[in-house]
């Protein structure tokens, strides 16, 4: 029998957000969870210089592992900022400009990628599930030049028409949608990653674009998993498996405790043939 | 005023000019003590059909020794802004205190979307910046605040934002309105008994709301010298003449952390989260606010001296706080 | 030969002032000069407790006595205050009710009490003598409940026509014109204390009105000092006339090195008869 | 948009989406030494024609060594932000470097009243708050911010404020354009190499000044290490992604003083004033300025050990500020 490699959804995308964070851009990273376990995983292996602030106005912390389990605003993942602030200042840094990268998960999102944190099904008045709110969500795509989403690749978030839309994304997709509505000039969500694909924005369209696919799944299998159909990119990559050291890494200093990444599809995947196994 | 758009959402008209009035007849200017017991700050304080606001990064700093005396109080029909929170809505919801959220984020489940449901809570989204900033606005005194965001999206229809044409740069611009809570709670880790109060870390927006509220309830970990505060003036988040009452309140924000003193209980918010999913708050209140006459009481009757080491414990980090 | 008191124009309006500052309100004080030192006159003497802000973001400090030569934003005029901030917190203080009085001096003023302290002479593009600015006099004349303004009995000092209004009095003292202006409500100049007489505004016409004189002065003295006619109080109180003690502090411990307070007029008084000699 | 009032006074057109561009190409985000001679900084970071903005309280850690250096560059044609301030803007203009002040407060005096007349320098009326609000403004990255202030006065008629029916209280409101320089100038007690710097004390707007500007030159009395700033976060006014340069000049605000480390020197000051009053400043800055190839050389061959010693020990306060 070949090696396998075991992981969840939430784990690869940890794992591909954290080979896409470069050390010469400023990070708007999300409260917690995934999106920030991302950028820590980043910063223990490859980019430990890399600036990021949070919300509630940590500026380029340097957390001490392992992080405590509930470590939004707690000491240890405010640990060695350069500076400690308020939302108001930080947010203000976004609307300077200052941020490359907002860092995102979201609940639904359409081909244009606005996306929903709001609420699912019913009404807004009367919803079936009510969610947490935008959050921060909706200051962070909307001020950083690039936004990274987070989500699972499932047809109930890759949707028609989203219930809410809690934050911008490229609104209409007409040219010009944002600046038009009032958003910074030149902005908008950049991609879009899952544990089975990625996804880009066409530069003119601003339709959602299939990039990058894990070597175990198809085309056909990926269109499968969402209700709108989304370009495909001339030619679609192959993405990296999360590997032996990242995972033992995430499990171990970035969510010990597994709160967020125990949680969620495991994948077993044969090492020999990247194939899924289960 | 060319109004472009305008959000649907209900909101206190901000009236910069009836909170200058209250400040002039009524916020105590001189050093005199203000330091009381929760139960008379959240009695002389807290009224029925308040707007409610706090300040916390999710579950750290929370002034939930405060909440618990709300529900204790049997408060009702409170407006309270939900931003970068945790389950304090949903706990002021079980105690049938809130009638109305302003939403940024908070923890939600059964509760929440019960009492939707019922009708008895209704929900307005905004964000949580676009609160904080609300805050803002309010802290300088004016009724409205400009911010590049919160447009385009349906956050804002179900807002009281708006949107108009920039008179210096003619593009479209989001106006939100000033938010001026009737109270504000704030927990802090140091305050003398005048209420020069110190918060030690990365906060969201304390100053911002201690400023915009008419009202100021703050609890502290501990009580320092007053010439403490004033031989490290820069270090001072709120001066004394924004507040109205200072509670001692050692672990104030339990089951929350404080940071540089002690660690969350995380059990404890599991115990909340399992007992709203059975339907079991009521239980979960009786334990932990009905049956206990104080926070001193709850912590040493319900929590206990071996839990509390052990979350003093649990914090390894004094540097940058304390140090 | 009885016992003289020698003074300066300064320093009477410092006693003056330093007289009414009372102790369980807030103060919202100019930079430095004359007003600083009336209320750290009062702060040494009469009312230790009081409290002041400053423009550059002190809030209460309790300044080291002997004060420094150069004291604005130095450290012993900030010593032990209870918060250091900057300019726009301090001014939203004011802008949200917190300070009852605002202490300023002014260049010239009109009859409604507005004031100027940008430049005198010619024009706007062409002034004989320009001066300093506005400086934060505006702000604290706009915001604070009420102004108190100080500044010498000269006719040129009390004129018909400010050659420019760098902060607002009444404006044309309609009812409620600095509220159609955009002002705060009820807000406006209290009192202007001179060398030798102290003024109020009428609470309707908004009009300047007399209400006390040195008692070696007479109305037709004052009046001969001013440009336009004041309104005139029913009753005409006496000032009282600094005291030995209260020149002495402000020799030795305010203004040791005679900067602002040792130029000026002189005034040299029979204590006997409280008549002016020199 | 119903503009009920707008002043005619000329202001640089505030432009948020410029600066974010500026921002996104030109600003280091990485922790690299920014570390460079006063020389350099100048020459590099101020251009003649630049909207130069600086932080000091009258004449208290005031950037003056950069005000020296931008002389002997003879940087011309600068649009200066005088609130606050002291001689900084009459120096400047003995210097030839400003044809353009924004006057919340300066000293005035003879040098400003003749570059008036010959019509070398033009005057723009704002006031120290306004000024420092629209420094606010730049720094929440938008293009205006509403106040309760400026209206009913001829400083209104001569700034580029504007009064509109306020969308929520249909009040008139008073609305101030966004200042963003094109260069700072501040001086703080410690920085880092890489720019994360600390203001001890209170100041006018440092931190809105740094936020708002394009180009940021930070002088310092010392270097301190990056892990300093580290270990206590909340003292850290600037972080490092605002700034270009870093100068390290010891007595960088000569003849000014700094809060916690020297006072001023009232002679010097003395000196300038009557070296104004006889139509001297040539020889003034010949002697302080151009005959001196640094700050450093200045305060060796021109100030003197013995004076640095004195000016040391007539600052009698640490606390608060280093204590």
């Amino acid at each position: 029998m070949s090696e396998q490699l075991t992981f969840t959804d939430v784990e690869a995308n940890i794992c591909t957000i954290a080979g896409m964070i470069e050390e010469d851009k400023l990070y708007f990273v999300q409260m917690a969870g995934a999106p920030l376990m991302a950028v820590l995983l980043a910063k223990y292996m490859s980019a430990p210089g890399v600036g990021y602030v949070v919300e509630e106005g940590a500026v380029a912390p340097s957390p001490s592992f392992p992080l405590p389990r509930m470590m939004v605003g707690a000491s240890r993942s405010h640990y060695r900022a350069v500076g400690w602030y308020g939302m108001n200042i930080v947010d203000s840094h976004a609307a300077l400009g200052f941020m490359d990268y907002g860092l995102l998960a979201c609940l639904q999102i359409d081909k244009f990628g606005n996306f929903n944190s709001t609420f699912i099904g019913g009404t807004y008045e009367q919803p079936e599930r009510r969610f947490g709110g935008a959050g921060g969500a909706t200051e962070i795509a909307s001020q950083c030049w690039r936004t990274l989403l987070m989500t699972k690749l499932q047809s109930r978030k890759f949707v028609n028409k989203v219930d809410f839309v809690s934050s911008p994304g490229y609104l209409d997709g007409t040219p010009g949608a944002r600046e038009r509505a009032g958003l910074p000039a030149n902005t908008g969500p950049y991609k879009v990653i899952t544990q089975e694909a990625v996804f880009d924005f066409h530069e003119e369209t601003h339709q959602m674009r299939l990039i990058a696919m894990m070597p175990w799944v198809t085309e056909e299998e990926v269109l499968s998993k969402m209700e709108f159909e989304p370009l495909i990119a001339d030619k679609v990559e192959r993405m990296t498996l999360p590997t032996e050291e990242q995972l033992t890494i995430i499990r171990t200093e970035i969510d010990p405790g597994g709160l967020t990444v125990s949680r969620g599809e495991w994948f077993t995947i044969d090492r020999d043939t990247d194939k899924r196994v289960t | 005023m060319d109004v472009l758009a305008s959000g649907i959402g209900e909101f206190r008209k901000p009236d910069p000019d009836g909170y200058r009035e209250y400040v002039r007849t009524h916020k105590e200017r001189r050093l005199v003590s203000k330091v009381m017991s929760e139960h008379d700050a959240i009695s002389r304080f807290v009224e029925d059909g308040d707007y409610l606001a706090y300040d916390q990064n999710v579950a750290v700093r929370g002034p939930t020794s405060l909440f618990r005396e709300i529900i204790r109080q049997r408060k009702k029909d409170l407006w309270i802004a939900a931003k970068f929170t945790w389950s304090d809505a949903s706990l002021l919801v079980a105690g049938g205190c809130v009638s109305k959220i302003d939403v940024g984020w908070m923890a939600t489940g059964r509760l929440i979307n019960e009492a939707i449901r019922k009708g008895e809570l209704k929900l307005i989204d905004w964000t949580n910046g676009a609160l904080a900033y609300r805050h803002l606005a309010g802290s300088l005194g004016v009724s409205f605040l400009p911010m590049r965001y919160l447009v385009g999206t349906d956050t804002f229809t179900q807002s009281g934002a708006k949107v108009i044409e920039d008179p210096f740069t003619s593009q479209p611009i989001c106006l939100v309105p000033a938010l001026y809570p009737d109270v504000a709670i704030i927990h802090v880790q140091q305050c003398d008994i005048y209420g020069d109060a110190r918060v030690l870390g990365a906060g969201v927006a304390p100053m911002e709301i201690a400023m915009s509220s008419k009202k100021l309830i703050i609890s502290t970990e501990e009580i320092i010298d007053h010439e403490a505060i004033r031989r490290q003036p820069q270090r001072t988040t709120i001066p004394y003449y924004f507040v109205d009452a200072v509670v001692v309140a050692p672990f104030g924000c339990y089951p929350g952390s404080t940071p540089g003193l002690y660690g969350a209980d995380i059990e404890h918010w599991m115990q909340f989260g399992a007992a709203e999913m059975q339907g079991k708050t009521d239980e979960y209140l009786e334990n932990w606010v009905f049956s206990v006459a104080s926070h001193e009481e709850m912590l040493d009757k319900r929590v206990g001296a071996a839990k509390l080491l052990k979350l003093r414990q649990a914090e390894t980090v004094r540097e940058g706080y304390y140090e």
